[in-house]
């Protein structure tokens, strides 16, 4: 077990540094002049080559790119064009409304998808399985941001009852981590977005734990505890919902990881301040060191998160933790 | 009386091709204390019939037809919550590859108390005394209790399998092909295994098997199976070495011998019945090199002649056919 | 296959007929858009002389007009031609690439294998809307942006099912036997695997389509899509961006998100149903 | 007359997660034309694997193969292929055998193919191996597709691809353990027919050694990647010499309701970490296991005529 802890741990710094040297060169590639925005036409060209001195970006390439990653090591990503200020604190000030987000639907989305999807598998072939395996499909069909324009066209600006965007009331100001918790105003805006989310996730956990529990539901060892007269409860409890919930937790970490990256198009439709709208607006305005730094923190979360899947399941799996015949 | 006595059980499967019959009329009597070999080849429903005594079918086969009378109660009578009842307290299974017949992710010992606490009603430590001395009965260290079924081989699966089967004390062990997947020294090991447990705890046993070789080595008393029904059932000797029914003495003549000497080997040829619309009449009939006009047309009852019953127009002439059964020209129609 | 077990076939598996049907009435309004759309999609309209703004539904504009005076219905139809396009050239990029690169990996392993997995590993780290909103930025948007990214990001996950397939079929005896009997490697893999394989890259495909429709989707909704292009996402975007929420102008932004939800829905479909079809008795020996 | 196919030590080392396999150890045998060699032993002795050697399915990691005399070991690719169409396999399971998407035909075609024989012959051979293998007449099948066939069918149809190019060599993996014993015996005919006509060199693997002995004059026995014992088969089962062929041969159930229970000349099962390195492989099972056993391993040496033993029991002190 620890021998393939160790391999898909050298795997995932491989990995991050690949999409770290990919990212420093499809920022590089940007079109655009990256000085171009905040330039005034005054400026002459002494003053614009003492502004790329200021970002490095005289240097030959591949000097850049040791500086960069030497900066990335230190958690450094460099300066702001736009907002002057390090990219680091934007960031780390934009990351929680993201995990907030993400962490609160997800758990909202498996917790609902794995009851209803065990509920399906162990009713079979009833009325509720036509009905709701469509609808599971639809909302994986269906493009998260115009489920975000749905719920915000009827329960923000025709009913009012939630705000139409944002985190904070106007006048209202963020503050740490702990204030957002702790404030009723920022779950009060969390909660269309969140709604949105959910709605988009569970189709997956709902589906995936359905079709694992028919699968392990004709296991053989599911037709030995029937035959030990045990209950159809306990049956489809104890033996067939553990068997089955090893892929869906490995789906868990997967979309953990995934929709934090897929979050960009929600928080754009709810102007929810996480780290998917600060890589589209930095990104719209070229403001690349951001859009550089925001790309990396998702890409990160997201590798990171396929090995936890990884090793999750290897973990939760006796066959492969506790190794082989004795 | 004997302990279990099936008569004229019927389970049908619904396919999309029709209804299969894969039990169609069995009959069979299993006397207590003694280990019955249910013998036949592949689709002729012995499984089937070991799963419709245990009342666990798969989703689209029923029990259409027929009794199964089991210490002096019809099964097929009780409701589903008193079947349940019965099942592992008073009649338990051994699965043919324990590999996936016990829970990946579960310990053993999780499996032996979850049927020792659950079903056997024991506390948690009478039952983990109970669970050693199972595995220790079946030649388990106590100690792999704490082990995951991956973890054991072919042949210890089996024995745990058979500690699981034996838990709380049934009556009748139907164990469905338990030693086919094995190497012939574990598979011997195992089956002596389930002799000596038989013996000294008096259990009757109904071994499913397609090997004729196992079933004179570990049973007392031997039933033919071929196309859903019951063909020929008597004691071992009787059966093996004096058969009535032409199906049996082909099967003897096809089986190889390890000591014997090289004489051809007689194959029955053409194939196993389609049990959807079957053959009228004598299922064995269009391969069997004995038949008349009557096994076309009539279906041979089991009639029973001592402790020898046989389903065959031609019983009476037994001795004959044996000896020209003995011949490969009998059998080397097609 | 013969009429009579097609027949069978198309009354048993519900799903892939439903699928099926919605992808053919979509193929038709692409192709007769021109002819079956009231108006151009592009043309501002005037009603007795003033831009037909925010016109709700009725007689004339059977879903109404948007904010710069253009007709609903066109668009909708005409969007059906982008989404097609998208959809069916990105998913078979996808399959194409996925199930030669899994056909490869999965039967001659060794270095092979370990290249496109970790190759893929690696791409299945690039978080996949992100890199779409970097590369559009790149190439300032486009179609073609969004088929490239969908080809490049989606590959990974064909070809890892792809391989998987492939490593069970390789134990195959009938695989051994072509070894046996004298095949060479490019034979077994092309003559003997793949044909077994084509059934999961067909259903990859459909599933494939679905996601490369709401990848040009989210593009376009966040400014990365191609303005001239009529397409669902785009009409999106700008029903958002011009207060069509705040204003409930439902006939604007419900019907391009349904006729997304639909098209995705019906590749879902034909790849559940059509597992029974692309499956048929050869498969499950 | 040479010996078809000869190996000399013969060995294989798998690596399986961290862990060192070694499936066989030192195997040397020969087969001439005619003659059919059994290799029994029970699963995980190595004998599969060392049929896939000799067919060259497998790499071996020591030793060398040779065929008709020409050494084939490090041959690879294209330049097997004149062996290949000289050896062929019959293999275990006939219903996972053959292309499932493929009819009969194409199935017999696709050897022909391969080994360049030209299409005109094709029919002809075809027609000449479906007789073989009394599937006549041939129309009734050759466009059928394996799953409208049974099993005895499907072995029948490997057999006659097995036999179509016209092999010198026939390797058969359990040829009968997946069929119904009322069909096994037809083909194990047909096996002994097409070796005794075609005169060809066969080798059978089984861990039945009731078939082993209808079917073969010489057997070898295996355990954990050694031969323990090889000599004629009726001597080998009659008077077994290595304590282990001794348990094998007790342990075989028969028929007949008189036959031997009593307790097997062995001790413990097969552990999952064989003994590598000095010594017999099978000191810990061995009930007359002594002192040198454990220093020395025994060499296969023969004894009488035709027989040999791998067993230090029979030596000079």
């Amino acid at each position: 077990m620890a021998r393939h802890i160790a391999e898909r741990l050298g795997h995932l710094l491989l990995v991050l540094w690949v999409v770290a040297s990919l990212t420093f060169l499809m920022f590089r590639l940007m079109p655009g002049d990256p000085t171009l925005n905040f330039l005034s036409p005054t400026f002459n060209e002494e003053m614009r080559a003492a502004l790329l001195r200021g970002f490095g970006l005289d240097r030959p390439l591949w000097e850049q790119y040791l500086i960069y990653l030497g900066k990335l090591l230190t958690g450094d990503f460099g300066q702001s064009f736009l907002q002057n200020q390090p990219v680091s604190r934007l960031l780390w000030d934009a990351l929680p409304n993201t995990v907030v987000l993400t962490l609160v639907s997800l758990v909202l989305a498996y917790g609902f998808g794995i009851v209803v999807g065990a509920f399906l598998a162990f009713k079979r072939g009833s009325v509720a399985e036509g009905f709701a395996i469509p609808m599971a499909l639809a909302t994986r069909a269906a493009p998260e941001f115009w489920l975000g324009m749905l719920l915000l066209a009827l329960f923000a600006f025709q009913l009012g009852w939630f705000p139409t965007g944002g985190a904070v009331s106007p006048g209202g100001t963020m503050g740490t981590l702990t204030d957002r918790l702790t404030s009723g105003d920022f779950w009060w805006h969390l909660c269309l977005p969140a709604l949105t989310l959910t709605l988009f996730l569970q189709g997956l956990p709902l589906l995936l734990m359905r079709a694992t529990m028919l699968e392990v539901l004709n296991d053989e060892f599911i037709t030995m505890a029937r035959m030990k007269g045990l209950s159809r409860w306990s049956i489809t409890m104890r033996h067939a919902a553990r068997n089955a919930l090893l892929p869906v937790v490995t789906a868990f970490a997967l979309g953990l990881g995934a929709s934090i990256g897929g979050n960009v198009v929600i928080e754009t439709v709810f102007a929810w301040p996480g780290i998917g709208r600060v890589l589209v607006t930095a990104v719209q305005s070229s403001d690349y060191p951001l859009a550089q730094g925001a790309f990396i923190m998702i890409a990160f979360v997201l590798v990171v998160m396929n090995t936890v899947a990884d090793l999750a399941y290897a973990a939760l799996d006796p066959r492969v933790s506790v190794g082989a015949r004795k | 009386m004997s302990l279990l006595s099936v008569r004229g059980l019927g389970v049908h499967y619904a396919s999309r091709a029709g209804k299969v019959r894969a039990v169609d009329g069995a009959d069979l009597e299993v006397p207590a204390g003694s280990i019955l070999g249910l013998v036949g080849e592949s689709g002729c429903g012995k499984s089937t019939f070991g799963r419709a005594l245990m009342g666990v079918l798969p989703d689209a086969a029923r029990i259409a037809t027929g009794e199964i009378v089991f210490e002096g109660r019809n099964l097929l009578a009780l409701s589903a919550r008193g079947r349940r009842a019965l099942r592992w307290r008073r009649m338990s299974f051994v699965p043919q590859t324990a590999m996936n017949a016990l829970d990946p992710v579960q310990r053993l010992r999780a499996q032996m108390l979850e049927v020792l606490q659950e079903r056997g009603g024991l506390g948690r430590a009478p039952a983990l005394a109970r669970a050693e001395t199972l595995f220790r009965q079946v030649g388990l260290d106590p100690s792999r209790l704490a082990d995951y079924p991956h973890q054991f081989s072919g042949g210890m699966r089996q024995r745990a399998s058979i500690a699981l089967a034996l838990a709380l004390d049934p009556a009748l062990v139907i164990a469905d092909e338990p030693v086919t997947a094995l190497d012939v020294i574990v598979q011997r090991q195992v089956l002596d295994v389930m002799r000596d447990l038989q013996a000294r705890l008096g259990i009757a046993m109904i071994l499913i098997t397609h090997d004729m070789a196992v079933v004179a080595y570990a049973c007392d008393r031997v039933a033919v199976m071929y196309a859903g029904r019951i063909v020929e059932a008597g004691t071992a000797a009787e059966v093996l070495e004096r058969p009535q029914h032409p199906y049996t003495m082909g099967l003897t003549h096809a089986f190889p011998d390890v000591h014997g000497g090289t004489s051809a080997l007689v194959p029955i040829d053409g194939a196993p019945p389609i049990l959807i619309d079957p053959h009228p009449g004598c299922r064995f009939a269009p391969r069997c090199p004995f038949a008349v006009a009557r096994c076309h047309a009539e279906t041979p009852v089991l009639a029973s002649e001592g402790d020898h019953t046989v389903a065959c127009f031609r019983a009476g002439e037994a001795p004959a056919l044996r000896a020209a059964a003995a011949e490969p020209a009998t059998w080397a129609r097609s | 296959m013969r009429g009579s077990n097609i027949w069978r076939f198309l009354k048993s598996e519900p799903f892939a007929v439903a699928g099926g049907a919605i992808y053919a009435v979509i193929i038709l309004l692409a192709v007769l858009a021109d002819r079956i759309a009231p108006y151009n999609p592009r043309e501002i309209l005037r009603v007795n002389r003033r831009i037909a703004r925010y016109v709700p539904i009725s007689p004339e504009f059977w879903l109404g007009t948007t904010a710069a005076g253009k007709d609903v219905l066109s668009q909708l139809i005409h969007g059906a031609r982008a989404a097609l396009e998208v959809g069916i050239t990105a998913a078979v990029a996808v399959v194409a690439i996925g199930t030669l690169l899994g056909l490869l990996a999965g039967y001659l392993g060794g270095w092979v294998d370990k290249t496109v997995t970790r190759v893929a590993d690696i791409v299945l780290g690039l978080p996949f809307l992100p890199s779409m909103l970097v590369l559009a930025a790149l190439t300032h948007g486009g179609t073609s942006t969004v088929i490239i990214t969908v080809t490049a990001l989606l590959w990974p996950n064909t070809a890892r099912v792809i391989r998987s397939q492939v490593l069970s079929l390789r134990e195959r005896a009938w695989v051994e036997a072509a070894r046996v009997t004298g095949c060479s490697n490019a034979r077994i893999m092309f003559v003997h695997v793949l044909p077994q394989v084509l059934p999961l890259a067909a259903l990859y495909g459909s599933v494939a389509i679905g996601w490369a429709i709401l990848a040009e989707a989210a593009a376009s909704f966040l400014g990365f899509g191609d303005p001239e292009v009529v397409s669902w996402g785009v009409m999106l975007q700008d029903a958002y961006a011009n207060q069509a929420l705040s204003r409930g102008a439902w006939n604007w932004f419900v019907p391009p998100g349904l006729a997304i939800v639909l098209m995705v829905l019906a590749g879902f479909m034909i790849s559940r149903g059509s597992e029974k079809l692309l499956f048929p008795k050869l498969g499950d020996q | 007359m040479s010996a078809v196919i000869a190996a000399e030590g013969l060995e294989k080392t798998f690596r399986v997660q961290g862990r060192e396999v070694r499936a066989v150890q030192d195997v040397s045998l020969s087969v001439k034309a005619g003659e059919a060699v059994g290799i029994v032993g029970e699963s995980g002795c190595g004998k599969t694997t060392t049929a896939r050697l000799l067919l060259r399915l497998e790499e071996p990691t020591a030793g060398r193969i040779t065929y008709d005399g020409q050494d084939i070991t490090a041959l690879r690719g294209r330049a097997l292929l004149p062996f290949r169409a000289r050896a062929q396999l019959v293999f275990q399971n006939p219903f996972d055998a053959l292309n499932p998407r493929f009819t009969i035909r194409r199935a017999l075609a696709e050897p022909l193919r391969n080994f360049g024989i030209p299409v005109a012959e094709h029919d002809a051979r075809i027609e000449a191996v479906m007789q073989r293998v009394r599937l006549t007449p041939s129309a009734a099948w050759l466009d059928r597709h394996p799953h409208e066939l049974s099993g005895g069918q499907l072995q029948r149809v490997v057999l006659a691809r097995a036999l179509i190019p016209g092999p010198k060599l026939i390797v058969a993996d359990e040829p009968v353990s997946m069929l119904d014993v009322s069909v096994r015996a037809g083909i194990l005919n047909l096996l002994r027919a097409a070796r005794d006509e075609l005169g060809l060199a066969a080798i059978y693997i089984s861990h039945d050694l009731a078939l082993i002995r209808y079917v073969c004059e010489r057997t070898m026995v295996m355990y954990l990647g050694w031969i323990v014992e090889d000599g004629p088969t009726a001597e080998l089962i009659e008077q077994p010499l290595h304590p282990y062929t001794r348990a094998l041969v007790a342990a075989v159930p028969v028929p007949r309701v008189e036959q031997d229970r009593a307790p097997l000349p062995i001790r413990g099962a097969l552990s999952d970490k064989p003994l590598h390195g000095v010594g017999c492989a099978f000191r810990d099972r061995c009930p007359l296991a002594f002192a040198r056993c454990e220093a020395e391993t025994p060499l296969l040496r023969p004894t009488t005529t035709g027989r040999r033993v791998a067993c230090h029991l029979g030596e000079a002190a």
